[in-house]
């Protein structure tokens, strides 16, 4: 079974880059929504923005240990409100500099640059690090986090911009002819997010399917269709926005059963 | 409240022309050898003699199939019926095993009833029959001698409901059951037959027959005749009843009220999914919502499906009867049932 | 009277904080599995907007003179959000620890979050909300809404996971696209223009 | 002989879900004679370029969902030919193409197809385009004018009553107008005799009940009573407001969509009531024309919660008796 695994790549990977492609913070836990929906209108802003993440992200994540040692036990609550007031602080510098950079930018972003400081994907990957007692393990934990977020931030920003201005990091793009405003507005955020988050779904689907199907067509291999069976079944009980769990389990029965008649 | 109480459907009653033909007869001699004592000409009617000659005769209820002897006895502890009603309501459709035996054996039925009437004295006793009959060719009498007969109205599933309806107080006997009864008391005889409708558009000539208990299912198909091969062949109703796979081994039973044999067009195949047109909460008749039901059930939903109420399903399939979709809905719904445990084991997980 | 429930109105319906600003606390998710929950958070992130407003009002208006207003905005803002919740988790903690019992595990989710300082900063922004009144309503009509959107959310999580939808689309996307066909009927309200 | 027997019930009844949607397909064929009446040949052009549309999305959607291409679905064309005739005459044909594939693509297709969608696929797809291109959808040209396919800038765009209403202005039609129809407008929306008509069908057909339409007009006509402007009366007012914009098109054909209305009688009831009162609020306070239709879409929402509490309220009821039998017992 060991072998299988290793010789398995789409799983090792999906391992290795766990954060970015599986259980991706904004795709699958719906971190982050704001700046995605509403904020992220051009690929100038969604890389602003991904700044402002990274730059609010690696600091609290580094600092927050240290501190909390040195907190009693009895004030372990002030956890959560010193994350934001750090952060606070991080937005300072970070604005500065994105300022710099493009000023036109941090008007049409407006009041969603100082929510940085607050915006859930802080407080979940402060709460996925906060066991972690390896600063390295924990920097690596943030990079991928952040990378999963930045991800969906530019493909978003690069749609918005494509279709609502027609140009491209600012550039006019000759054959884009139809402009849509409508696709500024935060309705259509949703709706392009929701898309993106079920092409993300499916394509992980697609390749489990090839994996099985391909398993199939390769003779008696009946322990690797169990195995890939149980792959599914797992990946599906990790993310807790399917459907109510007995669905699931149900359904992952009936698959097995089918699979190892 | 009562405007949007829409609960239930009127079903196209298609009783003609069974209902209108003569009582025809296919019987065995064998059950006629055995005799019970008639009642003498001044003899006392009680309800103990009555009880006797029930059990004696072995008449069946055919409403339920519990033998009449053990319902009178049942009203030997309590007080009188406040009435006695001699059903005759066949709701469903192509069914009439009840309707037309009263109609052409009226003079034994209302032997029947009269001798349950002096029995149990009641305030009142009439025969009940379905009002929404209003378009067949044969009308049903006002009055058989002195007995008014009712029209009850109502939507399908109706019987149990208007009984429920009339009282607590009331005895409900089927008009065979009185045929059969009155027939004891006169000649002695002992119940050995029953009234089946025999219909469904693949019958030549559909058509009410006094059947043997016992006889296979097929020797009434030939004698009514197959126009074609049915796809679908059923005893007591074409909506709730019993599916019959082979006809040589299926037997008449006392309370077999229909055998319906039919074929169905291709267009009555699923050919969509639910578009939720609603017309399935309006005639569900427990007041549920089959729809959400269904999909529940279909998704294997198990505590969506109990919140929804599937416990208090009884099955109609009213539902089913009514979607524009064609789909199974009760059948679904009542295999679930069955398969789920009722309701202690369905916390939240 | 007329003038505070316009503003209230405003902000619950046309600049919903949810829909038209797509700010979001805990995890949508998480949110919206049961009635008893949105009901505690919204409750209380209403009440931290309504004691925060009139507060946050007084402090904007005296900051607004300096030079650095453009850095410190924010900053000020969130330091009025964290005084108090910690003014309000330590008065729980100690007077009324039934109280505490129950929403204790809520408050720092509810008190700091896009929602309530995303409001501030919006009042501080908005030229028309120009007395303590209007800051008031605001944000009351800001946290109802926020709640009435989780619910409505909630009311139609059982209708999305009755629909035949395919498996990619089932669970949150499906609910970012019915969030999103809401925020656009919404747009009636506000007509085409981009939020600040 | 061996019958294997189909699940019960084995009779059905004569109703089939392809005609349901035909129905209302049939019903749409008239106000789009007024069309051509009244725009000429264009109108015709624009209705079948977008059913076109819509078709080609469904099929391409359902062939994504795995259910293969079902030929018999007619609710694409009704969803296409809603939104053609919402439109001016003078629209560029790929705005209602575009408002179709929107309906269809992110409206029905995610949530799994016909009968399973929340909103109102038409409606949300005229939201879309009407954000978008909102310039272009508020000016109409003069009935009585056929129109060439190729529209340039010399037709003249007017303004609708609807507009002018908003505005705080009293359009000046004269009654015998209103009633032809024959004032600028969206091309099917401005016959309310020709849709009146038709809704008679869909009633006579039971595909439509009563009360939905009925609760909804009926709210609409409450408000527009009291609230008016000075110069009118009470009546004045209320025909204005029913025929100028387009709420008796959204009342017959969008409303009583059976998808997207909630499932029990009082139910319906509810959310006919609620669409009337915020779509009057969208006219007062709205930003955008069209009003009836956002707040179609935003009363969608509220759809499964009214059935819901209704459903809450059946079951408490339920209860009771059957706590009540078992006291009597």
């Amino acid at each position: 079974m060991k072998k299988m695994s290793k010789r398995n790549y789409y799983r090792r990977f999906l391992s290795v880059t766990k954060g970015i492609f599986l259980k991706n913070p904004v795709l699958t836990m719906g971190f982050a929504v704001p700046f995605v929906v509403v904020a992220t209108t051009s690929l100038q802003t969604a890389v602003g923005l991904s700044i402002g993440l990274l730059l609010t992200l690696v600091p609290v994540g580094l600092i927050m240990p240290l501190l909390m040692a040195k907190i009693p036990q009895d004030f372990q609550w002030v956890d959560y409100p010193l994350c934001a007031l750090i952060a606070a602080f991080f937005v300072l510098p970070t604005r500065v500099i994105v300022g710099n950079i493009s000023p036109a930018l941090m008007d049409s972003v407006g009041v969603y640059f100082s929510l940085l400081c607050v915006s859930t994907l802080l407080f979940a990957a402060r709460g996925k690090t906060r066991k972690e007692p390896d600063l390295a393990k924990v920097l690596l934990e943030l990079v991928k986090i952040w990378i999963g977020a930045a991800m969906v931030l530019l493909l978003v920003g690069v749609v918005r911009e494509i279709f609502g201005y027609g140009t491209l990091w600012g550039k006019a793009l000759p054959w884009v002819k139809l402009r849509f405003s409508g696709v500024m507005v935060s309705a259509f955020g949703f709706i392009l997010l929701g898309f993106v988050a079920a092409l993300g779904k499916k394509i992980h689907r697609t390749i489990l399917a090839a994996q099985i199907w391909t398993a199939r067509n390769r003779g008696p291999i009946k322990e690797k269709l169990i195995e890939l069976a149980h792959k599914m079944r797992e990946d599906e009980e990790e993310t807790p926005e399917e459907l109510p769990k007995e669905t699931v389990e149900e359904t992952s029965k009936e698959n097995q059963g089918k699979e190892q008649e | 409240m009562k405007l949007w109480n829409t609960k239930g459907i009127i079903l196209e009653q298609k009783k003609e022309p069974a209902l209108s033909r003569d009582l025809q007869q296919l019987l065995t001699e064998q059950g006629e050898s055995a005799k019970v004592e008639t009642l003498a000409e001044n003899e006392e009617v009680t309800l103990d003699r009555l009880i006797r000659l029930c059990n004696e005769a072995s008449i069946v209820d055919e409403r339920d199939g519990e033998p009449l002897g053990d319902i009178l006895m049942g009203w030997k502890l309590r007080a009188a019926p406040k009435l006695i009603v001699g059903d005759a309501v066949d709701d469903e459709p192509y069914v009439s095993n009840q309707t037309n035996p009263l109609m052409k054996q009226s003079a034994d039925a209302a032997y029947g009833l009269r001798l349950l009437q002096t029995a149990l004295k009641p305030q009142k006793a009439y025969f009940a029959v379905y009002r929404e009959m209003h378009y067949l060719n044969s009308r049903v009498p006002t009055k058989i001698e002195e007995f008014v007969v009712r029209k009850m109205g109502g939507k399908y599933p109706m019987e149990r409901r208007a009984f429920s309806r009339l009282g607590d107080d009331v005895l409900a006997v089927g008009v065979g059951a009185l045929i059969h009864l009155a027939r004891a008391a006169k000649e002695g005889r002992v119940q050995s037959s029953c009234f089946v409708t025999v219909a469904g558009n693949c019958i030549g000539t559909p058509c009410n027959m006094e059947v043997t208990i016992g006889t296979p299912v097929s020797a009434l198909l030939e004698h009514c005749g197959l126009i074609t091969d049915p796809t679908s062949l059923s005893l007591n109703s074409a909506m709730v009843g019993k599916a019959v796979e082979d006809p040589e081994q299926t037997l008449i039973q006392a309370n077999t009220s229909a055998v319906i044999a039919i074929r169905e067009a291709k267009k009555n195949l699923r050919h969509m999914d639910c578009i939720g047109c609603s017309r399935c909460v309006e005639v569900c008749p427990e007041g549920l919502n089959p729809m959400e039901l269904y999909r529940a059930t279909s998704t294997n939903r198990r505590q969506t499906a109990f919140e929804l109420g599937l416990e208090r399903c009884i099955g109609c399939a009213a539902c089913s009867y009514i979607c524009p979709s064609r789909l199974e809905l009760s059948h679904l719904i009542r295999e679930k049932q069955e398969k789920w445990p009722k309701g202690e084991h369905c916390h939240d997980r | 009277m007329m003038d505070f429930l316009a503003v209230f109105a405003a902000a619950m319906a046309a600049e919903n904080l949810f829909f038209a600003r797509a700010f979001d606390s805990y995890g949508l998710r998480e949110l919206t599995r049961e009635p008893k929950r949105i009901l505690v958070f919204g409750g209380l992130t209403t009440a931290v907007l309504a004691t925060a407003g009139p507060i946050a009002y007084g402090v904007n208006r005296l900051i607004a003179g300096s030079s650095m207003y453009y850095y410190i905005n924010g900053l000020a803002h969130l330091l009025i959000l964290v005084l108090l919740f910690a003014a309000a988790y330590l008065l729980l903690q100690k007077y009324a620890p039934k109280v505490f019992d129950l929403i204790g595990q809520y408050l720092p989710y509810a008190a700091i979050n896009c929602g309530t300082l995303g409001s501030l900063l919006l009042v501080a922004k908005d030229p028309d909300i120009n007395t303590v009144w209007r800051a008031l309503a605001y944000h009351c009509g800001a946290g109802v809404g926020f709640t009435l959107a989780m619910l409505l959310l909630w009311s139609l999580n059982r209708r999305l996971s009755s629909c035949n939808a395919g498996k990619s689309f089932r669970g949150f996307p499906l609910q970012l696209i019915t969030a999103g066909l809401i925020a656009l009927a919404l747009v009636g309200l506000t007509g085409n223009q981009l939020p600040a | 002989m061996i019958v294997k027997s189909k699940p019960f019930p084995q009779i059905r009844a004569e109703e089939r879900s392809s005609l349901v949607m035909l129905d209302t397909a049939i019903a749409l064929i008239p106000p789009f004679f007024m069309a051509v009446f009244y725009y000429g040949i264009r109108s015709l052009a624009l209705g079948a370029l977008t059913v076109l549309a819509a078709l080609v999305t469904n099929w391409i959607s359902s062939l994504f969902n795995g259910r293969g291409i079902e030929w018999w679905d007619a609710s694409p064309v009704v969803t296409g030919m809603i939104i053609a005739l919402m439109m001016p005459a003078s629209i560029p044909f790929y705005i209602p193409m575009l408002a179709a594939v929107f309906a269809i693509f992110v409206v029905k297709f995610p949530y799994g197809g016909t009968g399973n969608n929340v909103f109102n696929p038409a409606a949300a797809g005229l939201a879309f385009v009407t954000i978008c291109f909102g310039t272009q959808l508020s000016g109409y040209p003069t009935p009585l004018e056929p129109l060439s396919l190729v529209v340039d800038e010399t037709v003249k765009l007017v303004q609708g009553p609807a507009a002018i209403l908003k505005m705080g202005a009293i359009p000046t039609i004269s009654t015998e107008q209103l009633a032809l129809g024959n004032f600028a407008g969206p091309m099917g929306t401005t016959n309310i005799l020709v849709i009146a008509a038709c809704l008679v069908y869909l009633l006579v057909r039971k595909n439509v009940k009563w009360y939905v339409p009925a609760a909804y007009l009926g709210t609409v006509c409450v408000f527009a009573s009291r609230i008016h402007h000075e110069d009118i009366g009470a009546m004045e007012s209320i025909i204005l407001e029913l025929v100028a914009g387009s709420l008796m098109f959204v009342a017959v054909y969008m409303l009583t969509e059976p998808v997207t209305l909630p499932k029990r009688p009082m139910a319906k009831i509810f959310y006919a009531v609620t669409a009337g009162i915020v779509t009057m609020l969208f006219r007062y306070y709205g930003a955008v024309h069209y009003s009836a239709v956002f707040a179609l879409l935003l009363t969608n929402a509220f759809s499964p919660l009214f059935d819901h509490l209704v459903e809450r309220g059946n079951l408490i009821e339920l209860m009771e008796r059957r706590a009540d039998h078992e006291e009597d017992e």
